[in-house]
């Protein structure tokens, strides 16, 4: 459904990496891998539509990315979108209003619960620690799971073992439901999925 | 420790003593405020220059003394919170503060209204009655710093740095008039000349100010004593306080 | 529409939660605008004749001042990245928040302006021309503004690069904001000035916004 | 002293990095002088009374629009953490920044200022002393400047409140830089009012310093 | 050395930890562990004196933290303060130079070489990804040698396999020479010293 044809991608003059040819299908997990400056934030922002590949193409269901594209998919790159001055559940309502989500009170509610900030709700994301900052941006996910394609980047990062559990168990269930995901992450979480692959990026 | 106890016993200790203070102060300001009224309106003589416009003179020089002073009053709470960690000081500065600004105001407002007959306009650009408005943005911009902050610890210390720094425009405020030759008046009363103005109007002046003096005491504690209900609403006592009404 | 409601409350929010953020625009309005008496000289006349050019300049100001934060929060901290990949078309996430930069900034400014005018000594009727000439012009300062905003984001030093590229721009709607109101004073008629400035904001609220957004998708390129 | 040196040397190296932002001030302030005329009429009389006192509020308002970034960058990167953490007095780095800040907008505008007089048609003697009262007084907007923007520093909505803090305080810097150069356009000796400025200066440069090292002692608590 | 007694950190009025009584001597290493928001970051920031304790004291060499202390300590915490403007070799000399330490082209070069980005020491830092900066703000632990104590706030995030290796081995040199470390980390990362104390804070 996902699919790039020869892509690459250029930063101030230096090819990054090119000729990249992607299939994801439904269910399918993509990890891209590679060491720190290889790419990958880079690719996934490509395959996002906020930056533009030097050449080749970035596909969706057969055709180039556009706005539908943009109602199918989710992108959390390493900034978590979160507003100081909002609380948490104000954050998670705005966002997932913002992405026409379909939400209800007891729906955040559970969101929050199931990334085990629903202690936190009413605190201003000011205060949150960095760990918890990114649990707020990370629920989103919870609530997205009639997005097919999900680009995350360094989902684990900060998160404690915890944290890395109940996210672990959200992707598994989104993959489970025939949903797509691209993933970065330096840390190797195993991630239950029907057909798995991966990327490798190097300078 | 003695600092500790300093820091924890200090708003408990003081919270039923301003209350049993309050209606003291309350009473003093009302009983001075109508007694200065008194010599104000009907004991001092009519100024032969300026006839009865200038009575305003018993509203307006109480409210400037008092909003110079509340200013130090308040920095220097404000200082003390700084240099020794007390948490009432912090509290007690946020309580200073708009009162001195309703003074600062008073002073302003009064003055204008009588510059307009002895001057023949509401408002001049002159160097007191300039440092008397940078006064008011000082009081208006410390409670501003203050509300903009969430953290009351965090808030307390940053007003007070604000509060030390806008001390050094009082002297400015006090001694403009001897700086630079401008048109407000300069000091009538002083500590090393014999006053020289009519006795009766030193009089209801000093009256008056005493009574904006005590009145600044009752509103002070009574806001003191809301912001401690607030800031210490988990702690021990305040429970058993509310528990108790 | 849905997007647009819910960016503008959420701006909206932000603002409240500032405590008084909008009350500090007004404040620094007023401030400024009693600070030209100290600069010029406290004459009258002189005074009264400056009134509509000094309550603009303050406007103008106050706009240059707030315009820096109009994205930068949302850059730094990834805000704008989503908006760029919702669903929703820019086009209506930029207009809310030009709409509520417009609510926070030039509207109490325009509801403000009669403090200036009677510090000043303005007659009445000059006053009323004065908030209407703000009412007019201010949502310009707000949709050329979003613009300039949006092309200095990300360049550092941007403020000062921001007000450089956007106060040649604000200054037709000067000339014709405090020429309405001086008209007035002088007994010609202001529709003139005032149809002009209506010019302006229909054509500024066509490019702006849509300059705001070609410029957001570059600078997040 | 290595210290200061050293964090001096780093802010100008920054500033040249971002291309032209010191210029940026200065085209800054001349853009604000030449809308006066604008706002206000062209009357050659009435601007040679105005041109001090509008070089001067260009200056202060150049000063508030560039203070935001005083210490905002260096608190987002962390920077600010490792400098009160590292075994360098803060005072000293206070110090280099608000050396830096005066030498990348106060100096440069002192210079420019001839040629806002000029403009202005101020005749020679007059904008000698226009360039000197900039010289003694844009520092004092820096050295309380900086107290204000480490205020504030970390408050959202910073920038409006910066500009309440710090623009009455001033006001009394406005009011004798531009009196002594109209003291000296009326034949009057203008000694008094530079002196004034002077001992603001040295008040300044003794408050400042101190209030912004507590201040920002505050803000990273 | 490093010593605390009693200490406790409140954040917006409410407990985050109390009690705390640590030791570090030389050639000590301390993993500071905790969930998520349990006050790991506060309690590294309260060692560097950044915040104040709601009670208790830091003692170092027996004495109440002061000038002296911050001679003999480095505090790296999660922003990498890293100018965007200036190149990784200008970042690193400034940094390193106001810390005071004694450094020469060389040593420079290799610091940057022992974290793997001497390739870019002319690239300015607004350009790097995450792991690079973050490698950038850590170059500084290879000429810090004669700083007795380090306090580490999530070294290791965003570092991929290498860079990880790369810093266990400047970490592992530190508490040979007989330096102090303090760190938090997420991630279980082995580090070869004398002595190893782990301090848990829970909510
Ligand atoms: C808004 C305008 C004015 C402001 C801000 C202002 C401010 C002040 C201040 C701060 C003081 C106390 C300083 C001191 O005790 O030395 C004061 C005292 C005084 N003011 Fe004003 N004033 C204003 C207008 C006027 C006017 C129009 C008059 C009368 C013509 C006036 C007459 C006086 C007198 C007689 C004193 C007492 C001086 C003394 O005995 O010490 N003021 N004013
Ligand atoms: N203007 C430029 N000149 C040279 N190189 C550049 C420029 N801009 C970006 N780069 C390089 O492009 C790469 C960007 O990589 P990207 O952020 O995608 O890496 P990544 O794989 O996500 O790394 P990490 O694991 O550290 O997050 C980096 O190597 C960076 O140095
Ligand atoms: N004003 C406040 N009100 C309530 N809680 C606050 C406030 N400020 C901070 N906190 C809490 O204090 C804690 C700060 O923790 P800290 O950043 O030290 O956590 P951490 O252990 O470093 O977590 P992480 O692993 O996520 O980095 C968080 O739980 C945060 O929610
Ligand atoms: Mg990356
Ligand atoms: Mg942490």
């Amino acid at each position: 459904m996902l699919e790039t044809s020869a892509l690459a991608c250029e930063r101030g003059g230096l090819r990054l990496f090119s000729d990249v040819n992607l299939t994801l299908a439904p269910g399918g997990l993509l990890r891209v891998r590679g060491a720190n400056g290889s790419g990958k934030t880079t690719l996934l922002r490509t395959l996002a539509g906020l930056t533009r590949p030097a050449a080749g193409e970035v596909r969706w269901r057969g055709n180039p990315i556009g706005d539908d594209y943009r109602r199918e998919m989710l992108f959390l790159g390493h900034a978590a979108a979160v507003k100081d001055e909002l609380t948490v559940l104000e954050n998670l309502e705005f966002s997932s209003r913002f992405s026409c989500l379909e939400i209800s009170e007891s729906k955040i509610k559970s969101a929050l619960e199931s990334l085990g900030i629903a202690r936190l709700a009413d605190l201003p994301a000011r205060y949150l620690s960095q760990g918890q900052r990114k649990r707020a941006a990370l629920a989103r996910l919870a609530l997205s799971a009639g997005v097919p394609l999900w680009l995350l980047d360094e989902p684990f990062a900060a998160l404690d073992d915890e944290g890395i559990a109940q996210l672990r168990k959200i992707c598994a269930a989104h993959l489970a439901g025939g949903g797509m995901l691209v993933l970065t992450s330096h840390q190797d979480v195993e991630i239950a999925c029907a057909a798995a692959w991966s990327v490798e990026l190097r300078g | 420790m003695t600092s500790r106890l300093f820091q924890f016993a200090a708003p408990q200790a003081f919270f039923p003593i301003a209350g049993k203070l309050i209606p003291w102060f309350a009473v003093l300001a009302g009983v001075l405020a109508l007694a200065g009224l008194y010599v104000a309106f009907f004991i001092a003589p009519t100024d032969h220059q300026q006839g009865e416009a200038y009575r305003i003179i018993f509203i307006h020089v109480p409210a400037a003394w008092v909003s110079m002073f509340l200013y130090l009053v308040m920095a220097g709470w404000a200082g003390l919170g700084l240099a020794l960690n007390t948490r009432l000081s912090g509290m007690m500065a946020s309580a200073i503060a708009p009162t001195g600004a309703m003074f600062t105001f008073l002073a302003l407002w009064s003055g204008a209204l009588w510059g307009k007959p002895t001057w023949g306009t509401y408002w001049v650009w002159d160097a007191r009655l300039t440092s008397e408005l940078v006064l008011l943005f000082l009081y208006l911009g410390f409670m501003a710093l203050k509300a903009a902050i969430p953290d009351p610890v965090r808030a307390d210390r940053a007003g007070a740095i604000l509060a030390l720094l806008g001390v050094v425009n009082v002297p400015i405020i006090y001694f403009s008039v001897q700086w630079w030759n401008t048109l407000h008046q300069g000091a009538s009363v002083s500590l090393t000349r014999a006053p020289s103005m009519a006795a009766t109007m030193l009089l209801g002046m000093l009256l008056m100010a005493f009574a904006a003096w005590m009145y600044s005491f009752a509103t002070a504690f009574s806001r003191v004593r809301a912001i401690i209900l607030e800031r210490e609403r988990d702690a021990e006592w305040v429970r058993l306080q509310r528990a108790a009404a | 529409m849905h997007s647009f409601v819910s960016v503008l409350r959420r701006e909206l929010q932000i603002a409240l939660r500032r405590k008084g953020d909008a009350l500090n625009v007004l404040v620094f309005f007023i401030v400024v605008a009693s600070l030209f008496p100290f600069g010029v000289g406290p004459e009258a006349n002189q005074l009264r004749a400056m009134a509509a050019g000094v309550a603009w300049i303050a406007a103008l100001l106050a706009a240059v001042l707030s315009l820096p934060r109009l994205f930068a929060a949302d850059h730094a901290d990834g805000t704008l990245e989503q908006m760029l990949v919702a669903p929703q078309p820019l086009a209506l996430v930029v207009l809310a928040k030009i709409t509520g930069h417009w609510l926070l900034t030039g509207l109490p400014l325009a509801l403000a302006a009669p403090l200036i005018g009677l510090q000043y000594g303005l007659p009445a009727d000059a006053l009323g021309l004065l908030i209407v000439s703000l009412l007019i012009g201010t949502p310009v300062l707000s949709f050329l503004g979003a613009a300039g905003a949006a092309l200095t984001l990300g360049v550092r030093g941007g403020g000062a690069l921001l007000a450089l590229l956007i106060l040649p721009l604000f200054v037709p709607v000067l000339v014709f904001g405090a020429g309405a109101v001086t008209a007035g004073l002088t007994g010609i008629n202001p529709s003139a000035h005032l149809s002009l400035l209506g010019a302006i904001l229909a054509v500024s609220s066509l490019i702006g916004p849509w300059a705001a957004c070609a410029a957001l998708r570059v600078a997040l390129d």
